[in-house]
């Protein structure tokens, strides 16, 4: 991303901006399938039992605090390589 | 999902074409998931009969059902956390 | 989608063209993949037995209209999901 | 897949372009989801040898050969029923 | 492919050369995540052990070396369908 | 990954951000294939609990520290590779 104007720099901006709301609604999606698939196995009825519905408040609070903890580490290493020159090669 | 898109206040035409691309992509997004998670939890994959049987047709009724709830779910769960973190990124990225 | 203009529309509708056409050649590919990976499990020769290409001929016409009643089901409910006024906190 | 493609009358240039995009994404696309099929069902995942073995080269071979033909099979059974129904949407979508 | 004039090739030409990019790119990440899903399994430690670092070496090998087989006879596979007329239908 | 866009002199700005977002979509591909891959190593599937317990937040550490691994180590085979053939395909397709 060096060497970029400060005009080149604001239509990356534009289109990061785009991408996040994407980004945003992919992890959502993924969210939902991912509780859905692991919590929920039983098709006697049409709703949700109280067991499963529970799995999948947990799911959901687990997965996100999962998520967080994954950027947090993800952006440290991330960082801790730019600082030695990026990957290999560069 | 519409939580998702009703935040900003829309000005230009394409501002407005694009999130009513982004909610359609959405809905056509949780189909496909639907579709995988459901005929996955639902079809016998040894594919005995070319015809749905009684039970495969009631169980994708139903999961059709349940899948809309924990999609029901977890959007009310993340408007809740929106709203008492007010502005903070909810991931970590 | 409410509150666009027949011209915003019109663009949309146009856009919405080319998705389908996509949505269609993946649903084609993912009718593939998974009829050959759920019926295919021989290497012994280059063809297809009999025994597998039976079961891919089934799993397509199951599969399809396995697809269609989910469609049929999804569409139902986001119809009186919309009638109760979208997902909560529209 | 050119029965996908062989439908409309093209016009535009912009429309030609599009449809050899669309006809190269689908070749992509089915190349990438062979190499996913065929790596899971021929090759082992305990990777004792860096090279591929007889077995699973002749594996991989004819692993190609059948995932073409399901997709000629797939191909000709849904242009039957799509005759048969002749404009009707074949998805429930 | 056929029926374009020799401006429009050029301009489906220069559109495949971004997608060839993207199509390396998702390449190196499925054989990082495959990799990484089918020799890593212990996280008694922060480092990859020997045993796991020479499965990836070979698994990065090995997958190489399958994706190229596989792309060889594809191309050949396609090729010989072309000449009988394409998929059935054309 | 920046070996993959180290090649070509850059020209135009079109060209200069096309790279740039390249990049950003490599890293965020990245990340949600770390997601996907230490979730389902490090959390059990059960959800006894709504928060992540000593063991899984452990494993979710090494987890993103082994994968960065695998990535560098990679990468390093793979020019290493791109070196000795300079310039032939290195895939199939």
């Amino acid at each position: 991303m060096d060497g970029l104007t400060a005009g080149e720099q604001r239509e990356l901006q534009s289109r990061m901006e785009k991408k996040q709301m994407k980004e945003f609604m992919n992890m959502y999606s993924n969210l939902v399938q991912k509780c859905f698939n692991d919590c929920v196995n039983s098709f006697e009825s049409k709703s949700l039992t109280s067991r499963e519905e529970s799995c999948v408040m947990r799911c959901v609070d687990k997965q996100m605090k999962s998520s967080q903890r994954l950027g947090d580490r993800f952006q440290e290493q991330n960082a801790a390589m730019a600082q030695q020159g990026g990957l290999p090669g560069r | 999902m519409s939580f998702l898109f009703g935040g900003r206040p829309q000005v230009s035409s394409e501002q407005k074409i694009a999130q009513a691309e982004a909610e359609i992509d959405m809905v056509s997004d949780m189909y496909n998931r639907l579709v995988q998670s459901c005929s996955k939890k639902c079809i016998d994959s040894a594919y005995r009969e070319a015809d749905l049987n009684k039970g495969e047709s009631v169980c994708l009724d139903r999961c059709v059902a349940k899948f809309f709830e924990v999609n029901v779910k977890v959007s009310e769960k993340m408007q809740g956390e929106a709203q008492q973190k007010q502005g903070g990124g909810m991931f970590g990225m």
